[in-house]
């Protein structure tokens, strides 16, 4: 009940009122602390003019909303003036039909390896991007960052021109001091010359730096990338004395242990992992089989709210669990020490026994070389080796000189006089210690490459503006190391580079041009091929080859390297979304919630209830966090199921520039970093006793013990297949109201909720198709995001190892949709398909129907989020959907299921008189969904596999008891817990 | 006590109380009518071009085919505009120097696109699909009139939601045989009410899903 | 300047309506009477004849009420049948409530502009705001009116009527 | 019995005769005779409404997100106060109408300005579904209108019925205030000295004349349109109290919300004339006019009123609980131990609490205390009124949807500028119009025979 504090002025001044509008205290404190800074200075004047002016005022946060947040309207509903332009082709493409959208396959990079997408384009402008069913890495589904794309390739934040010493300057000048350099290295060999470059699988890119190397032998070559996770090649190298890297195969695995891997969420093979895992537990029938996860983490993620047995334990011991693990399964007695209580061990260690060569032990890739060698010998124990894991060349390697650490003692010792950072933005991601901002400042010349005028650029005697990723020519390959092309779908919006170009400039070739350069690396391909290669997304059988090895079972040496500190272990992660903060301008991004914490716009310290407890703190109250030499303030937050004695720490936040990263909070991780580790133990944690707003989304976590997500293990559902219906409220049977024909179609989707791992792709997916606006902090802190489809997590069972469900809820399509019979306008209707119709221009904003859904899956448009007037919409509009309209200020909005989808595949079957065939119709958020937990289609087709899915044992719909019909309706989770192992919470939250 | 109002009053008064009645029925009918007129919608009025390009010319005399510069409207939502090449395909051998093609050949010569007034728009919020009209034998002629008698382009109808629903609610007297949607001024044959019935259940026309919302709104 | 009627004031209510009924057992038929608040027993006395208002109001009520619904009906029914949640096209539960409303609405107005109508009003000109004794403000005085109109109108023979019967005051009243 | 008896003091006091009551109640009108801190008192009102205009052009300038509003709480305070201020008119009719029926003579010298009240507070109400609105230049898409986009009203919406009942209601309510209103105008007009009033007056007054042909018709239409009013009023709170009942949200799908809320309207509706009788009489000093004896019955009626309200909180707490289900009964117990549990203890206090005083005669009696009472109670139902639209949303089927919303300045800058207009209007009323019905109280004198 906290009034806003927040008076009027005397005017009445619109522009006045808009700017009082809900500006929050601490909001532009970020801002405020930086407009001094003269560099920040420097680009918002060079950036944003208007902003210079207003800044030691408080800025009018919606106007900067607009000016990055993807939220201007290419289909505004004001344009209905008489007089608008229109304007055909000066020379039409041929492939182009206007108002046809056009199909490209290209590749995306996650961390640097590749994952297959295909972007959709309306005349010319990439507006939606899809995963690529034929490349391996994607498997047809996206996430959130993949679908952010489209949003950072329009975003004005976006570096517009080459900067010398931060001012504005023109590409020929930066040529014309190149081609100094150029003779200074060919003369010198390249003496002093440094290329600091990012995580890369390009062959192209490998193949241009060897041949800069061969040219200036001299030259250096390092790399840095913030989220490296060396430990399993060192493994490997130490294992099988070359440098391997694991690829599993989780179709083939029956026992699964993982070790502190959060293989669901992290790392380049996620999308397959997700798909392959979540098919080997889909269970329809009493007689299906399901796979078995044990996840021993130290943080909690994704993974382990999918796992069936859960440890949550300090990182340090995660080596102990593996020691204990290999103990066991190698015979030797000594499983001591381990943290994993011994009931769990054996009957884990059963399982793999069982399991055999279908077992599969993960390591964590942030964990130590130790635990990738046990996994290493497990599985070969278990003759998993080459059947559940292969061992693979690693697609990134790339020989270099060092990482970053390496950079700097270079620098300091004089050897490297000349810098040329392609991508990589270290005075941001570089660990604190190294202080690159002094090294950097003593260069004779540094040279940036980026996307946005970051840290880096401002430092840089050069900067250079690089190309979107959907601008560029490239070549990358995935976690399996199948290559393929990156294609531009637009031209340089800002005349960026590609890092091929600029290496090309760095040989000498100032006139390079993109194409050609990757086109020159595929010589071996004849035209055809190429095309092809272009056109699939990827090139046919080029994964790399499985190596067979042998492991030596002492491990060859390899000892645990954490002594179980005494103190607070931190635990660094990288933000789901922001990664190391290269995203943090992406509106969307910051405005996903969280799967775990559901938290927005900002990152906070996660710990367990129990260490919350020992240490007097609660949600919001800012923490001291003190690690080797270097501190770190940040709000705490409890997540049930931390384990003890641990904080969580996400990279990615603390961001200063860029207009939407300054509107975040949060803070910079990368203080805490040493070097290039994930962990460090002993660390010193004191409350400061003020708390900072944490904003997050989902305010409560039980399910009151309401039947909302209704569980099972495989047993119980053996038992008793229509568990769904046990102890839950009786089915009303029949309505007072006579049933409504639908008899042409009858759209329904299925959401499995056994395979749902609550990764958010689906929700990103549906932000970029649907228009939906990103609404700022304090709006999200109002309880006004506007996401159409939300997932839900709760809790049930015991606080510190508690079972997370995960539910996504779009809107259902209720039959008897109790919001329409209350919209006096008729704004929100049924079609004859059962579509639960929402017709924006015609609502007028009771906002009665959301009062009156009991999913409450509707949003408002409090505020004017969008605006409509196309000549100062920025270009983000360019990322906006077509066939969707543009919601004003008033409105109310909701999930339509994706009903442009359906209309263009009813229009497209019509013209052909044909009916609309099962699959043809693929909403947004199923087409994301890595694990194909959604199912979407005509449920009047007999042989539709939503059909299918329906007709299963534990098919419920959300609220049933109150007879509304919902078209939408979930399956029954169902997990598959060891019998041998009281479960905790098993029995609770029927 | 005096008289406080003069003998006239009274009829004053009822003037008065007629009045109000009959200035709110006009207001009534203004507020029906007027939304309907030429005045709001616009029909019939042609707004100035760049160049007054006339469909009478190049329709009615010429006799070119609609697809023949709106090449997207059997198969895209929108009909499209012809891109300058293609009026230059004729024009770079006829008139080569009208004055009145001056914005074309500049527009093709400096690769800057030709700026149209749209004559026939919907708001955005509408979404309108040609290709559907014309592949369930809704002429070009239904909606946009006679355009081959149109010296400069103007709407013909009122494009009100009022006049889609018209269709979508009994489309049966505005088809043709397909073969026939991009002929001007045609004349049904004696029959064409069986032709019409045939062909409702041929294309498989079914107006009661046309009249759902988002058939036009999404 | 020809005569409406002639104006008798009295005192009080009571004065009043004894003039009346003495009046009209003299036969009087075309006389009216003022005061300042409605009086019951003169109703009987000047036979005023029992209203046909209250039909009206019916008639009104009933009016609205099955127009709306009527209104209602085909809006649902004929002119833009939609699925609204499910529910029947005629749900006339809810309608009703609306022509309730209505009817009620319809039946003001009849009984307010029937009640206007019959006692003609407005009426600003009329003559018995001719008479000088005539204020309907100061209250407390009550008026008897006979026109001239009435057959057994006789000046002098009138005037002198009316004073018998207590008149305070009488006087001629121009039309 | 013109020494008022103390057990239950007259409804007139003291002899009159007609000039001298027609005088007084007119005087106020034409001779200005106001008194001292009239103008002060309204120039107060006056700049509440002017936050009122300023409040409302930033509604409109920047929309209903400046409100406290969020998901899943849409309603907040415009619905609140619309369904007080809807509440505070029924009093007007009930006394002007019911009482009418009734025959109760007591009714005499406080109907005009209960009905004045009602008019306002309708007009109030009818502010608020629209400044609801997201988009409050479309409110006439709620009637069906011969437009070329072809939408009807959705006819089940209770919104709907709210737009009938509200708009029959405060057109009834005006027909009757009006026709009550003509013979005083007459009055006015015959009082009136200078020329301007005398038009003013007369023209609003239609030429009457007090003829007891009209007198006839007049007494049974007056009647007529009385029994009209009281089963409108009661379906008018009914209609309101169905844009809850009628939706499945937790706390809103309550059967006993009708008779509930047509007594809590009562409640309220008696509290403010309350509110407004003491200071009036007081101060145009007509204590003799409108005597202890309307404040007494007020009072008691209040008792009466709050007494069924008390049992509609009561019924929801069993229901809730009886119905068995989880929803219901977290709601209840979310609604007096959640977020919202200090204003829901506050109205119970002052709603169930405050009101019990009111069975002692000599608070009734005390003027200052029932006053205060009075006002309480006024703030009790707004509470009331929040308390039910708010709680019900926040804590409803979907744990994870569950929130809370906030109040901005905008919520309160809202509410006190219409209780500011309401008042203003009432002082430009009593200014302009007899605030006591003369004819009416005329004719009472003569029943009770209270002539000199």
């Amino acid at each position: 009940m906290s009034a806003i504090a927040d008076r009027p002025g005397s005017a009445i001044d619109i522009e006045a009122l808009r700017k009082r509008l809900a500006h929050g205290g601490e909001m532009w404190r970020s801002l405020d602390e930086i407009a001094g800074a003269a560099d920040f200075r420097r680009f918002v004047e060079a950036e944003f003019p208007a902003i210079a002016e207003r800044l030691p005022a408080k800025p009018n946060r919606r106007t900067l909303l607009k000016l990055m947040g993807a939220s201007l309207s290419l289909a505004g509903l004001a344009a209905c003036s008489r007089a608008e332009n229109i304007v055909p082709y000066v020379r039409q493409p041929e492939i182009l039909v206007p108002g046809k959208p056009v199909y490209y396959a290209t590749t995306l990079s996650s961390d640097g390896f590749g994952i297959g997408a295909i972007v959709e384009s309306h005349e010319g402008r990439p507006t939606k991007i899809e995963g690529n069913p034929d490349h391996p890495a994607s498997r047809g589904a996206t996430d959130a960052v993949m679908q952010a794309a489209v949003l950072t390739l329009f975003d004005p934040d976006r570096s517009h021109t080459p900067l010398k010493d931060g001012q504005p300057a023109s590409y020929g000048d930066f040529l014309k001091t190149m081609a100094g350099l150029v003779s200074r290295w060919t003369a010198s060999q390249g003496q002093g010359g440094a290329l600091l470059v990012e995580a890369t699988t390009s062959p192209t890119l490998a193949a241009q730096l060897g041949a800069l190397r061969t040219r200036y032998p001299r030259l250096k070559l390092y790399r840095h990338d913030p989220l490296a996770m060396p430990a399993a090649m060192e493994a490997s190298r130490t294992l099988f004395g070359s440098a391997l890297t694991p690829v599993y195969r989780f179709d083939r695995a029956e026992t699964i242990v993982s070790l502190d891997a959060d293989f669901l969420g992290e790392g380049p093979g996620r999308h397959a992992y997700a798909r392959d895992f979540a098919a080997r537990r889909r269970v329809r029938d009493p007689s299906d089989r399901m796979s078995r996860l044990y996840a021993v983490e130290s943080t909690p993620t994704i993974t382990g709210a999918a796992a069936d047995h859960r440890l949550a334990i300090k990182p340090s011991d995660v080596e102990a669990v593996a020691a204990g693990l290999n103990a066991a399964l190698t015979g030797q007695t000594g499983a001591s020490g381990s943290p994993a209580d011994q009931a769990l061990m054996t009957v884990l260690v059963d399982d793999l026994k069982a399991a055999g060569r279908n077992a599969l032990v993960i390591a964590g890739a942030q964990q130590s070389a130790f635990v990738h060698a046990v996994a290493l010998a497990a599985n070969a124990k278990l003759g998993a080796l080459g059947n559940t894991v292969e061992l693979t060349e690693p697609p990134d390697s790339l020989s270099v000189d060092g990482d970053l650490g390496a950079l700097r003692e270079a620098i300091g010792d004089g050897a490297v006089d000349t810098v040329v950072a392609l991508g990589a933005n270290p005075l941001h991601t570089g660990p604190a210690n190294l202080d690159m901002r002094k090294a950097f400042s003593g260069l004779n010349l540094l040279v940036h490459h980026g996307l946005y005028r970051d840290e880096t650029a401002f430092l840089a005697h050069w900067h250079v503006p690089a190309a979107h990723e959907l601008e560029s020519w490239s070549d990358i390959r995935a976690y399996d190391g199948s290559t393929s092309l990156v294609q531009p779908l637009i031209t340089p919006l800002y005349d960026g580079k590609t890092a091929h170009q600029l290496l090309a400039v760095l040989g000498g070739g100032f006139e390079a041009d993109p194409l050609s350069l990757i086109r020159q690396h595929w010589t071996q391909l004849d035209d055809d091929a190429w095309r092809k290669a272009l056109r699939d997304g990827v090139m046919a059988d080029s994964a790399a080859k499985p190596v067979s090895v042998t492991v030596s079972p002492d491990l060859a040496g390899l000892k645990p390297a954490a002594k179980a500190g005494s103190g607070i272990d931190v635990r660094f992660v990288a933000d789901p979304w922001l990664r190391d903060g290269r995203f943090a301008n992406a509106s969307w991004l910051q405005e996903l919630p969280r799967p775990l914490t559901k938290i927005v716009w900002g990152n906070a310290a996660l710990v367990s209830p129990a260490t919350a407890e020992r240490l007097k703190i609660g949600n919001g109250e800012v923490v001291n966090i003190a690690s080797n030499g270097a501190d770190v303030d940040a709000p705490a937050w409890i997540v049930p199921g931390h384990p003890d004695e641990t904080i969580t720490l996400s990279f990615g936040f603390g961001r200063k520039v860029g207009s939407v990263a300054a509107l975040s909070q949060g803070y910079d991780a990368f203080h805490l970093r040493r070097g290039s580790e994930w962990f460090a133990a002993g660390a010193a944690i004191a409350p400061r006793g003020n708390s900072v707003r944490v904003i997050t989304t989902q305010h409560h976590q039980a399910m009151e013990g309401r039947a909302i997500v209704r569980h099972a293990s495989l047993d119980a559902f053996r038992r008793n297949p229509d568990f769904v219906r046990k102890n839950a409220p009786p089915v009303p049977t029949e309505s007072l109201y006579p049933d409504w024909p639908y008899d042409e179609e009858a759209w329904a989707m299925a959401i499995d909720l056994s395979a749902c791992i609550g990764c958010m792709a689906c929700v990103s997916a549906c932000q970029a198709e649907n228009n939906i606006a990103p609404v700022g902090p304090e709006e999200c802190e109002r309880g006004r995001e506007m996401h159409w489809l939300r997932v839900d997590r709760y809790y049930a069972g015991p606080l510190d190892a508690p079972d997370t469900f995960f539910q996504p809820v779009p809107c259902m399509h209720c039959e008897k949709a109790p919001c329409e019979v209350v919209c006096p306008v008729n704004a929100t209707v049924h079609t004859h398909d059962g579509l639960n119709a929402q017709v924006y221009n015609r609502c007028i904003g009771t906002r009665y129907c959301s009062q009156n859904c009991p999913y409450k899956v509707r949003r408002f448009n409090f505020l004017d989020h969008q605006s409509f007037d196309k000549d100062d919409a920025g270009p983000e509009q360019g990322a906006h959907n077509p066939n969707v309209s543009i919601r004003s200020r008033g409105v109310m909005e909701k999930c339509t299921y994706c009903v442009q989808r359906i209309s263009a595949k009813r229009i497209q079957a019509q013209i052909e008189n044909r009916d609309i065939a099962d699959g043809e119709v693929v909403t947004a958020c199923q087409q994301a969904c890595p694990t194909q937990a959604i199912t979407f289609g005509d449920r009047n087709k007999k042989d539709a596999k939503v059909v299918r899915e329906k007709s299963a044992p534990q098919n419920y719909a959300l609220l049933e008891e109150l007879n509304t019909r919902p078209r939408t309706t979930y399956l029954g989770k169902i997990s598959n817990p060891n019998g041998k192992l009281a479960k905790p919470g098993e029995a609770t939250d029927g | 006590m005096p008289q406080i109002f003069s003998k006239n009053a009274n009829g004053v008064a009822r003037f008065v109380i007629w009045g109000s009645c009959a200035v709110l029925l006009i207001a009534a009918a203004i507020g029906t009518i007027l939304p309907r007129s030429d005045l709001v919608t616009g029909v019939g009025e042609p707004l100035a071009q760049p160049v007054p390009f006339s469909h009478k010319h190049h329709v009615g005399q010429l006799g070119i085919d609609c697809r023949y510069c709106h090449n997207g409207v059997e198969t895209s939502s929108s009909a499209g505009l012809p891109a300058t090449e293609v009026c230059m395909t004729c024009h770079s051998q006829l008139f080569t120097n009208a004055g009145m093609l001056a914005p074309v050949r500049a527009s093709l010569a400096g690769g800057k696109p030709i700026e149209w007034q749209r004559v026939n728009g919907v708001p955005d919020f509408v979404f309108f699909n040609h290709a559907i009209h014309i592949n369930k034998g809704v002429a070009c002629e239904t909606c946009h009139g006679e355009v081959d008698q149109m010296p400069l382009t103007m709407r013909a109808r009122t494009l009100s939601m009022e006049w889609c629903l018209g269709c979508h609610r009994n489309p049966e007297p505005n088809l043709r045989p397909l073969q026939d949607v991009f002929l001007m001024h045609w004349q049904p044959p004696a029959d064409i009410a069986e032709i019409r019935r045939q062909l409702i259940g041929m294309l498989d026309i079914h107006p009661e899903t046309m009249t759902d919302c988002y058939v036009c709104h999404r | 300047m020809s005569l409406y009627g002639l104006m008798a004031v009295f005192a009080g209510p009571e004065a009043l309506i004894a003039a009346a009924r003495g009046m009209r057992e003299r036969g009087y038929r075309r006389m009216d009477a003022f005061s300042p608040f409605p009086m019951k027993d003169l109703e009987g006395i000047l036979e005023i004849p029992k209203t046909r208002l209250p039909w009206a109001v019916l008639a009104g009520g009933i009016a609205g009420a099955a127009l709306v619904y009527a209104l209602i009906w085909y809006s649902v029914e004929v002119d833009y049948p939609i699925n609204v949640g499910g529910r029947p096209l005629h749900s006339w539960p809810p309608f009703v409530i609306i022509a309730f409303e209505a009817g009620i609405l319809g039946a003001a107005f009849a009984g307010f502009l029937g009640v206007l109508a019959a006692n003609g009003l407005p009426r600003y000109h009329h003559p018995v705001f001719n008479a000088e004794s005539f204020s309907y403000a100061r209250g407390g005085k009550f008026y008897l009116l006979i026109e001239t109109a009435d057959p057994k109108y006789r000046k002098g023979v009138t005037r002198g009527q009316l004073t018998r019967l207590g008149a305070e005051m009488v006087e001629e009243v121009e039309a | 019995m013109a020494e008022a008896s103390a057990n239950s003091p007259a409804v007139l006091r003291g002899r009159h005769d007609f000039p001298e009551i027609s005088g007084r109640i007119g005087s106020i009108v034409l001779g200005g005779r106001l008194p001292r801190h009239f103008w002060t008192a309204f120039l107060l009102c006056f700049l509440l409404v002017l936050l009122l205009l300023y409040s409302i052009t930033y509604l409109i300038a920047v929309g209903v997100g400046g409100l406290g509003i969020n998901m899943p709480v849409v309603w907040g305070t415009m619905i609140s106060n619309f369904v007080w201020w809807i509440g505070i008119g029924h009093a007007g009719t009930l006394i002007s109408a019911v009482l009418l029926l009734l025959r109760q003579p007591w009714r005499a010298s406080i109907n005009r300005f209960a009905e004045a009240m009602t008019l306002f507070a309708v007009a109030m109400a009818g502010l608020f579904p629209i400044l609801h609105l997201g988009r409050p230049w479309f409110f006439y898409w709620l009637l069906p209108l011969p437009n070329v986009h072809m939408h009807w009203p959705q006819w089940r919406s209770p919104l709907v019925w709210d737009f009938a009942a509200i708009a029959t209601y405060a057109t009834v309510s005006l027909l009757f205030w009006y026709m009550g209103l003509l013979p005083d105008l007459a009055v006015l007009r015959d009082r009136a000295r200078s020329r301007p009033a005398q038009l003013f007056y007369g023209i609003l007054a239609l030429g009457w004349r007090g003829s007891a042909y009209h007198w006839a018709r007049y007494q049974v239409v007056y009647f007529l349109l009385a029994a009209l009013a009281t089963p409108l009023v009661v379906s008018v709170h009914s209609i309101v109290s169905l844009d809850f009942t009628f939706a499945i949200t937790p706390g809103y799908h309550s059967t006993i919300f009708p008779p509930y809320f047509v007594a809590g309207a009562l409640l309220s509706g008696f509290a403010m004339v309350l509110t407004i009788a003491i200071p009036l009489r007081w101060a145009f000093s007509v204590k003799d006019l409108i005597t202890l004896r309307h404040m007494d019955n007020a009072a008691k009626l209040m008792i009466a009123a709050g007494m069924v309200v008390a049992y509609g909180y009561l019924s929801e707490a069993f229901f809730a609980w009886y119905s068995g289900e989880p929803y219901e009964r977290t709601m209840m117990a979310q609604r007096a131990l959640g977020p919202y549990a200090p204003l829901f203890w506050i109205m119970l206090s002052l709603n169930c609490g405050v009101l019990q005083l009111l069975w002692f005669r000599r608070i009734r009696r005390n003027m200052p205390l029932l006053f205060a009472i009075a006002v309480a109670i006024n703030v009790g139902m707004w509470i009331e009124r929040y308390i039910i639209v708010v709680t019900g949303p926040s804590r409803d089927y979907l744990p994870s949807a569950w929130g809370e919303q906030s109040l901005a300045w905008l919520d309160f800058g809202i509410l006190f500028g219409s209780i500011g207009t309401f008042f203003a209007l009432v002082f430009l009323f009593i200014r302009i119009l007899p605030a006591i019905t003369i004819f009416e109280v005329e004719e009472l004198a003569e029943e009770e025979g209270k002539i000199r």
